[in-house]
């Protein structure tokens, strides 16, 4: 049987190719051929760059009050967080205007909103005086504990 | 069946719940405290809803909120797990009211069985043997030795009005009664100004046997054995085995029957598990849970059944299916709960989990919500992780178990692995000769 | 029984092999090449042996290596594991001339099963079903004729002389039988100036179903049922089921009374895996694996037994102990094999591990020796954890499936996980509903 | 059967390839023919430099050759470590003197211990000339792969 000299150049373009690629090894097989290429590098890179990464068991789960905009909001100190689970009415009764709207001016104990839970209206006063800069919910919205619901400044 | 089942739980439960949701393409609803942000089983739920600050009061104990988290997330069903309002009658009943389905017995059978004096009476009333007793004052000396004969000794000598162990005297043979029930009434007079004490039968070194149940809306009932939860500190299990080293064949189908026959009396539906005490041959009840319980997997392990899986079916209203004789037992089971504490001094132990390995192979479960870098609270109970192993008899599950315990890893907390490492050595525990007492004597000692 | 066992192997079969060990009193003897050093099992070993470099075959593939560090640590027996030595006569009679005792069948039987030719005569000897063939060249178009009628089409007819598709032609009715004959003959005369062909029976789209066996010193044989390893790409398994989606009851104990017949039949000890094609309702051997295999742990699910415990006990001499009426199986088990190669590509994805967080729970099992923080060595096989879940019925187990493959972190190297993620939620999958050529079709259609 | 000869230049041309493209491995096959090269590299990366404390998920085996003091030896350059798995012997027979001891001169090539695998004896042979400073097993000593025996400075 005569024997196949080396094909140099197919193991150089494999080479080549495995460069190319970012791959560590390539296999190839044709009728009668097959060669493998294969370049192991230490992989300095793969540690995580200190300390414990807590590892993801999944994608976060899709909950409220998650996004990062949200998460800024709960950091900002004029901002009125959500003291109970509930549903959010922004007025009175269904038909009325709302309690407040972004820009008013409202004084310390003004209701600005009401949260519905076990079929009870909690109204959720302002801390203190100030101007609306942010309304974070909306009309009939689910809120959890904690959730940010206006920002008074 | 259910769309969505809200879980008002935490911990290694809450996740267990929603294994068993996930594997049924029931959809998932975690209620959380602000503490529990970064917990396993809130990543992993399709939704969750923080329900408050992290005092369980506040949060996990609060029904408002968890109505109201079950509310807008529109979930058609809630499974409270074990402890916090798991054994609630109100919140069963609140649950029920708002439509949604408890996954559970009712509120009627919860609040039977959540009172002392009616869940005695109640299991007497259904046929199940309860601790003999006077069932009242006894007032002359004379009637106590008749009572005493009549339920053999030792007997156990109580203050009616008493507490702390004053007023309280036992008597091993007929010679020190007279001289126990004296002293029990000026006891009691001097504590408490009444003399008036009742008697009990004294169990000196019982075990603690568990049946556990499961029954449908459509009246049938099935036991899946029993769980020997005798090693126990301060009245806390840490080890629990499936079946018990103390029981035989007759002893374990005789009371399978006793059990399934007042469940049947009752009308109770769902999972729930009779405790008695067991000695010499005999069982006493003493009280029933009414809900899921910790060691639930040894069950599970020697019967091959998913209890969870069995809860939500059965509420969903779904017949059980299979009868007594269709339920198999193989093999044995042991489950170590692991706690964050001290394992000589038991104080509590939270922090950062570091390095976080969990045994794995043949015959071997765990139970967890641990991960590497989770902060584990201080506001809850201490319990992380269960190791729950299986083998094809006692000794193959201790060697198993033994394997097992020496490839956990924990870092950043203090564990009670150390504690089992320990236990599983002992000769009385490797030969089943244990009674509710034994723990707690042995770790008093090596305390002392 | 054996006091201290060499395990000869690496990676999670290493692991496996060390905890049926430890759970039967044994020691172990770790022998790793200098990159698996901080491998589990050496870890964990009471004893490791460093035998060589990196390349398998100056280590785990040295003989005289293997059993010198035998020899050194007095070790009574070797497990080879699967792979590597553990189908090399010639290393089990080594081992066995050293005076230890090698965990498998003996050298003569794998000499037997480890030749094509010589497997496929005794096999059919001991009454095996296997691929009917013409036996020899097929000379004329008549004879031909008579052989493809005989043994049904479709056929194939291939070169002799052949290999790599040339001069292979198939048949699959009679009138494209002569076409066939020519063109084959033509083609096998240019390709390798040798018109000689040979005919065997053609198979479509078969399963690959093989049946894992046990026999011990004293004549007992059973079969622990079939296991349905038709996923493949490339060659190499990718998922295996038990029991296969394919069979009927009668089809199982039909092949497993044949099986069991014909391992008593060849003498044949130890534990063995007999391979079949199955298609149309027939078996056809193909070949019989002489060792421990990657996927016996599906079948330790449903049937409940310890393989390599078994293939100890049964090394040692000692009696199975129970007979095939005694084998009882419940529900559906699947192995996932998860490799550190990219899900696409399919290239090695050799690296540090950094989170490693397995799935827990009810009917999960993971074998794996990873940790986090572990290196990879890129010397060996890819495959680095085996998910492996058991469930009430198929159906459920998929759904286990899911959630576990769902809950499984693996962080620092690409890994195949997304490709059973995509595999358990496909149709064809889902329904039972694929051949040996199934998942290669997918996987090339997705390439291309 | 007749074995094939091996074809020399085909490997180093393999060889050559190897080094050229920085590979670690080529695989290669004709009809009737397949030759695989590779040179695995020293991974310097073995060693966790910081980062991820790898969890010890057992006590560490009390395998031989782990000690802190014969890992210092591992790293020093005049060290001669065994090359196979076996017994050492450091005389040529029973009863006869050790073939070196410490502060002896030795030259390269020189016998300096036996090492027993399989029932062969292998002789350990100095790799350079210089001064034995330290014997670091006894006579009847298992030793493992790569495990440190003489150093020669």
């Amino acid at each position: 049987m005569p024997k196949p000299p080396i094909d140099s150049a197919l193991v150089r373009s494999l080479a080549a190719l495995l460069d190319e690629n970012h791959l560590t090894e390539i296999e190839y097989e044709g009728s009668g051929l097959r060669i493998r290429v294969a370049r192991n590098l230490p992989s300095p890179m793969m540690m995580a760059p200190g300390g414990y990464a807590a590892p993801p068991p999944a994608p976060h789960p899709a909950g409220a009050g998650s996004t990062p905009a949200e998460n800024d909001w709960a950091h900002h100190p004029g901002t009125v967080k959500s003291p109970m689970v509930g549903v959010a009415y922004m007025s009175p009764e269904p038909g009325l205007p709302p309690f407040i709207g972004i820009g008013d001016m409202v004084s310390e104990g003004q209701t600005l909103l009401l949260i519905e839970a076990m079929k009870t209206f909690n109204p959720i006063r302002a801390p203190r005086g100030g101007k609306v800069t942010a309304v974070l919910v909306h009309d009939g919205q689910p809120v959890e504990f904690g959730e940010p619901l206006i920002v008074v400044e | 069946m259910f769309d969505k089942i809200l879980i008002a739980n935490r911990g290694e439960i809450a996740l267990r719940i929603h294994r068993a949701c996930r594997e049924m393409g029931i959809k998932t609803v975690a209620v959380h405290s602000t503490a529990d942000h970064d917990a396993m089983h809130v990543r992993l739920a399709d939704e969750s809803v923080c329900i408050g600050p992290p005092p369980a009061r506040d949060s996990y104990l609060n029904k408002a909120a968890i109505i109201a988290a079950a509310t807008i997330t529109n979930a058609d069903a809630i499974h409270p797990g074990y402890g916090f309002l798991s054994e609630n009658a109100d919140f069963a009943q609140m649950v029920e009211e708002h439509g949604i389905c408890f996954i559970g017995p009712t509120a009627e059978h919860i609040r039977m069985m959540g009172d002392k004096i009616t869940a005695k009476h109640a299991a007497h009333e259904a046929g199940l043997p309860c601790v003999p007793g006077s069932d009242g004052a006894v007032e002359t000396e004379a009637q106590a030795q008749e009572l005493a004969h009549s339920m053999g000794y030792p007997v156990l000598i109580k203050a009616t009005a008493g507490g702390g162990g004053k007023g309280m005297k036992h008597a091993h043979t007929p010679d020190q009664l007279i001289d126990a029930f004296r002293t029990a009434r000026s006891e009691a007079k001097a504590a408490f100004g009444n003399s008036e004490v009742y008697m009990e039968k004294y169990l000196l070194a019982p075990r603690h046997i568990e049946i556990q149940i499961l029954a449908d809306n459509h009246g049938a009932v099935v036991h899946l054995g029993e769980r020997d939860c005798s090693l126990q500190r301060r009245h806390q299990k840490v080890l629990e085995e499936a079946p018990s080293p103390a029981l035989n064949a007759d002893a374990r189908e005789r009371i399978g029957r006793v059990a399934c026959a007042a469940i049947r009396k009752l009308g109770y539906r769902n999972a729930g598990t009779l405790e008695f005490l067991y000695e010499n041959g005999e069982f006493y009840f003493i009280e029933m849970n009414t809900r899921l319980q910790v060691e639930h997997p040894v069950t599970e392990a020697i019967c091959g059944i998913d209890i969870v899986r069995e809860q939500i079916r059965i509420a969903a209203g779904a017949p059980l299916g299979y009868e007594q004789s269709d339920v198999r037992f193989s093999g044995h089971a042991i489950e170590c709960r692991i706690n964050a504490e001290d394992p000589q001094t038991f104080a509590p132990s939270p922090g950062r989990i570091g390095g976080f390995h969990t045994p794995g192979g043949l015959g071997v479960r765990v139970d967890s919500g641990l991960y590497s870098g989770y902060q584990v609270p201080p506001h809850y109970d201490s319990m992380i992780a269960k190791l729950i192993v299986h083998g094809g008899s006692r000794n193959e599950c201790l060697m198993r178990l033994r394997r097992a315990l020496g490839e956990f890893v924990i870092e950043g907390v203090k564990t009670t692995i150390p504690l089992h490492n320990w236990l599983v050595n002992e000769a009385d525990f490797i030969n089943g000769d244990y009674d509710i007492h034994w723990l707690q004597k042995m770790v008093d000692r090596s305390a002392g």
